[in-house]
């Protein structure tokens, strides 16, 4: 099972993904923003980091890059893609997802261990958890304020498309404590908290975010 | 001509009495312009050695080079005859690269070699605190990467004024916006560093930075030009007006009478703008430039810019060296070449590299959108020769500016007044009795903002990129793992007690050496290497440079007697407001091992039942205390008394519980004594303990002896035997469980603790609209 | 050589606490005559010959700007 | 009531890398004919009755920027 990794110039977080998806059991391959060139991956990850610096705005740049408009094409064709903190980021400035994330409340850039709800357990790449549990992953952002008009965000809310919500605090200010949301099809999934962080023991504060990768694995094998 | 005139060349603009270049004929033909040397900090004396050196005068370019060089910063010239000690410790198996190139490099094990270094940004972080602490950041990271490695963490040491003083509200979140912002935005994860408050930091805050690298140990590389032939590439952001405030003496000079307001000299910003984004593909592009072996030699630009990188590159390597100045890319084409040399434009590097490699070089250059041009090449002989318009403005032996400037003994002497300070024994004090004064004291200690919770800095930071943080802050030691199939790991920490080092440099500095090593330990890894941050006042002050020369002579015999090398470090002298210097600071860094970081032991407490135990002896001691400063504002008396074996002792018998899997937490007992270790023990995971405190209550829990910690194991018994085995003292303290720390009618539930340790940051910095005015419009990293 | 400034201001309904930080700061510092602060971006782009405005105000409107949450002004002038 | 603009610019000597970034994104966009961007910081007050020059000019280059590194220009309107 062949899982892309998406770097941009300023991906940091790419090593983080490619390392959860093999212990997930998958096979990460790297893929650059230059080349209009998906290598036949059956998923995607959108890693996190600081592409093109994010002088800009957050995954402005990244979003308008080659190969995110390969992306963006297959994502229409339903190849599941997860964007992590700068790669929610750009997916949102791509227009793959609804709403925008802007500069947290209170101004910092904060990282902490997050409480997480899981309201859809049902997306391409949350399958491995059950709605209503609570997981623990880190989060980490500067820019992670999930904003939307209200209209739109009572839209996104009754469509179902929040995937995860925060819990015991709201780190960055996020508009209805939303941390993350789908497509309609549920293929696309976005999230500001870091799941690939949460893979071991050792260098996590849980293993909690392993199910994003384990998800797309067996939604894979089934589809 | 006069001396208006020479300088005037470089200008070529409107107004200029001439339009001729100052160059190497020229000089040689006026022999008897005025310079100004004097306004560049050059003494008659060092201006005379360089017109001896030359045989004439400097040209403007030359002065430029000279005076950057021979500066406190870049030559070391008040420092060199004390630091020689560090270079003349035993030699140790573990040292590959030793002190003198950018960074010192240790083997630590299976094939690995670990490069690390401390470096200090501290007068632009006050003047610019964002960008200052953030280039801070972009300057160590370079050096660390210039040797091949891969930077893997950083860790930052942070002292201001008073924490309620106004200017610490400016200073402190912009500094550690920087800090975060600039590591953050290079996917460095942070794991440790210091935070420490003192009136003596108010105008002269002290932001010590610090880069850890891994590589291969073929992967090695050194900063020397050798190869006739060989081209030197300059790569990264373009050259601007820089951070060479002084040197436009030089181009304001010209202007003495220019009354006629004309124009006026350029203006040149003395902070920089960090580009973490250009930096990090800086990093990427190096990192695959080693990897297909395509430099022979290698140099970052930080301090004084491209004069600093050709004049080491040569004089390190056969010595010759041609810059054809016209092929820089400005950024500012305005720049005289005297800027152009001096400039301190971020975010650049100097490669050599044989002609048959350019091409590669430049294509992966290409892949990662950096910028890079052939600017110069390895020369027959030994001068160092640059040009300007087809006119030669520098021709000098590399040697002379980068590694022969001068070199002093300044006159030193006691201060006098630490007689006095010394005699001032904090006995005197009045020690708090019974359950209510302790309680009081104790939280006064751990609410302090010395003492208190420091998750509003450090949750600024990024400790998760890269996934291989194994530990990070509040532990005592940052742990990073290197390996994920070996799980072998290092461990750092940096340590700068200046009220011990006020009291007494000489066991100061060894104080502060004995807490990074006892940190390390207490991780379980074992010491191996040290770094050090110097950062004193002027030098030229006698008093200061006793306080200089005796924390060196302590960090060596310290390093002696622990039998660790000094891989390489940073002085920063000149630290003082007004006539005020700060107190001594002598910031150390310990570097150790982890063959396999799965068995770290981490600060907290996570289990109840477990047994809690004291290692190392309790002495009354409170010369330096935290207790007596922040219960009675008082800095007098002695430092703890230094005891290296108990130290080495110490750390043999953590490594060995640590191999062993007999212990489920450990903590260093350092400022605020035991009483400040049990409640970060505690507070980590919410569990509390039942304890009896041995003797007395108040130096048990207030006083700063060293080599001690505080263990909690299910296995009391095979702890105690490997203590005595290790010869070190144990004493039972009780058992962990439930929600206080409880000692018979002493008594603090952990809600007030915490209640009390963690809210003293956020009420002084917390509120949002703090941030207020500390990221300019410059680079804001966000997300 | 034309000049081009475009500024980049949050959609009202869109909070903002970098404004909110400011105001809160000119409220300690005495400054009580504000009534109120947003903060946002400002571009100032030069461009060779005559600008294109058609072309400006694309550039504006789908890179600088974020339509989901900002508005853009365009202000042009030929030196 | 009045309004009064206040746009922070890093001062030209000042490497701007945002700038460079958006002026980097536009050449691979295709939009050749942008020369420079740099970026800088939009403030809007909205300020009680007449504008204090004086003050806003003080708040402006005290509060809003850093004059080490950047400068700032203030228009004034009132409504
Ligand atoms: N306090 C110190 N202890 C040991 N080595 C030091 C100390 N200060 C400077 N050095 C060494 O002197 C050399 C020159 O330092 P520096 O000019 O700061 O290097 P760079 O320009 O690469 O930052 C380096 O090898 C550095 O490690
Ligand atoms: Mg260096």
């Amino acid at each position: 099972m062949r899982i892309g990794v998406l770097t941009f110039p300023g991906s940091l977080d790419d090593v983080d993904a490619a390392r959860a998806i093999r212990l997930a059991g998958g096979e990460p391959v790297p893929l650059w923003h230059g080349d209009h060139d998906l290598k036949d991956v059956d998923a995607v990850v959108l890693p996190g980091g600081f592409s093109y610096g994010d002088y800009l705005r957050a995954g402005a740049i990244a979003a308008r890059s080659p190969l995110m408009r390969d992306v963006v094409a297959a994502a229409g064709g339903g190849l599941p893609v997860l964007g992590i903190c700068n790669g929610f980021q750009v997916l949102c400035e791509a227009g793959l997802l609804p709403g925008a994330l802007t500069r947290n409340s209170h101004l910092h850039f904060r990282n902490r261990d997050q409480g997480l709800l899981v309201e859809r357990a049902d997306t391409a790449w949350t399958s491995a958890y059950t709605t209503g549990q609570t997981i623990v992953v880190p989060v980490k952002n500067g820019e992670g304020r999930y904003v939307a008009a209200p209209a739109d965000l009572d839209r996104i809310e009754g469509e179902g498309r929040v995937v995860v919500r925060y819990t015991g605090g709201n780190p960055n200010g996020s508009s209805r404590d939303i941390a993350g949301v789908t497509s309609a099809d549920g293929r696309v999934v976005g999230l500001m908290p870091h799941p690939e962080h949460a893979v071991e023991a050792l260098t996590g504060p849980s293993t909690d975010g392993l199910g994003f990768f384990t998800s797309v694995l067996s939604a894979m094998v089934t589809s | 001509m006069s001396a208006t005139e020479g300088l005037s060349d470089l200008d070529t603009g409107p107004g200029r009495l001439a339009n001729r270049l100052d160059t190497v004929d020229l000089a040689a033909s006026t022999p008897d312009d005025e310079q100004p040397y004097a306004e560049l900090g050059l003494r008659a004396d060092e201006y005379d050695r360089i017109r001896g050196i030359l045989g004439r005068r400097p040209t403007t370019a030359e002065l430029a080079m000279y005076s950057v060089m021979w500066s406190e910063h870049c030559s070391y010239k008040s420092s060199k005859v004390h630091l020689r000690r560090f270079g003349d410790l035993p030699p140790s198996d573990a040292l590959l690269v030793g002190i003198g190139e950018n960074a010192g490099v240790v083997d630590v094990g299976d094939g690995y070699a670990v490069t690390f270094k401390v470096e200090s940004h501290n007068h632009p972080s006050y003047v610019e605190p964002y960008q200052g602490a953030a280039t801070g950041v972009g300057g160590i990271v370079r050096d660390i990467l210039t040797m091949g490695a891969r930077p893997v963490a950083v860790m930052d040491s942070l002292r201001f004024g008073r924490a309620d003083a106004p200017d610490t509200a400016r200073v402190l979140p912009g500094v550690v916006a920087g800090v975060g912002g600039y590591g953050n935005c290079l996917g460095l994860p942070n794991i440790g560093g210091e935070l420490l408050f003192d009136d003596c930091y108010a105008g002269n805050p002290l932001v010590n930075a610090l880069c850890v690298g891994v590589m291969r140990h073929e992967d090695v590389r050194l900063a020397k030009a050798e190869g006739v032939g060989n081209k030197a590439v300059l790569f990264g952001a373009r050259t601007g007006g820089d951070g060479i405030g002084g040197v436009s003496v030089l181009a304001s000079e010209t202007f003495d009478d220019a009354a006629d307001g004309e124009r006026g000299p350029a203006k040149r910003p003395a902070v920089q703008v960090g580009d973490p984004f250009t930096e990090k593909l800086l990093i990427e592009a190096c990192l695959e430039i080693f990897a297909a072996d395509l430099v022979t030699g290698i140099q970052d630009l930080g301090g004084a810019g491209l004069s600093c990188a050709t004049s080491e590159l040569a004089s390190a390597g056969t010595g010759g060296m041609h810059v054809d100045l016209d092929t820089v890319p400005l950024r500012d084409s305005t720049l005289t070449p005297a800027e152009i040399l001096m400039s301190e434009s971020q975010e650049r590097m100097c490669a050599i590299v044989e002609p048959a490699k350019v091409d590669a070089f430049l294509a992966v250059c290409r892949r990662w959108d950096v910028l890079a041009t052939v600017i110069g090449e390895v020369t027959d002989g030994e001068r160092l020769t640059v040009d300007w318009h087809g006119e030669r403005i520098v021709d000098v032996p590399p040697r002379t500016v980068a590694h022969e400037g001068p070199v002093y003994e300044r006159p030193m002497r006691r201060p006098a007044d630490l007689d006095a300070l010394q005699a001032d024994d904090p006995a005197r004090l009045p020690a708090p009795s019974g359950p209510d004064e302790l309680r009081a004291a104790w939280l006064a200690v751990v609410s302090s903002p010395d003492g208190a919770d420091k998750s509003w800095v450090t949750e600024q930071y990024d400790r998760y990129v890269r996934g291989n943080t194994v530990q990070a802050g509040p532990e005592d030691a940052g742990v990073v793992r290197i390996d994920e199939v070996t799980h072998r790991g290092i461990a750092l920490a940096l340590d700068g007690n200046a009220r011990f080092a006020r009291l007494d440099p000489y066991t100061g500095a060894q104080l502060n050496l004995a807490e990074a090593y006892r940190n390390v330990a207490v991780s379980g890894a074992v010491p191996l290497a040290v770094t050090n941050c110097l950062n004193f006042g002027s030098p030229e002050e006698p008093e200061v440079m006793w306080q200089f020369a005796e924390a060196v002579r302590g960090l060596a015999d310290g390093c002696r007697e622990l039998g660790l090398p000094v891989t390489g470090g940073n002085v920063s002298l000149y630290n003082q407001t007004g006539d005020v210097p700060i107190n001594p600071t002598p910031v150390i860094g310990v570097l150790g091992v982890h063959a396999d970081v799965r068995r770290r032991v981490p600060t907290g407490w996570r289990a109840a039942g477990e047994t809690v135990l004291l290692l190392g002896e309790t002495r009354p001691e409170f010369g330096g205390s935290a207790w007596a400063s922040v219960v009675h504002g008082h800095l007098g008396g002695r430092p703890p008394a230094l005891d290296l074996p108990a130290e080495r002792a110490l750390g043999g018998l953590l490594a060995a519980l640590s191999a062993a899997g007999l212990v489920s937490s450990a903590h260093d007992l350092a400022d605020g004594g035991l009483a400040q270790a049990l409640t970060e023990s505690a507070l980590r995971y919410g569990v509390g303990a039942t304890l009896t405190l041995p003797g007395e209550p108040f130096p048990t829990l207030f006083s700063e002896s060293v080599a001690r910690a505080v263990v909690t194991t299910s296995d009391a018994g095979a702890v105690r035997a490997a203590a005595e085995r290790a010869g070190v003292p144990v004493t039972e303290l009780g058992t962990t469980g439930g929600a206080a720390l409880t000692a018979g009618e002493l008594e603090l539930s952990l809600d007030e603790l915490r209640a009390a340790w963690s809210a003293t940051l956020p009420a002084l910095f917390g509120s949002p609209a703090d941030a207020v005015g500390t990221v300019p419009a410059g680079t804001v990293p966000t997300s | 050589m034309s000049r081009v400034v475009v500024d980049v201001v949050l959609k009202p309904e869109i909070s903002d606490p970098q404004g909110q930080a400011v105001l809160g700061a000119l409220g300690r510092l005495g400054h009580s005559g504000v009534r109120s602060v947003r903060q946002g971006k400002h571009f100032v782009l030069e461009v060779d010959g005559d600008p294109d405005e058609a072309e400006l105000r694309q550039i504006a409107e789908t890179l600088l700007a974020n339509p989901v949450i900002e508005d853009v002004e365009l202000h042009l002038s030929t030196d």
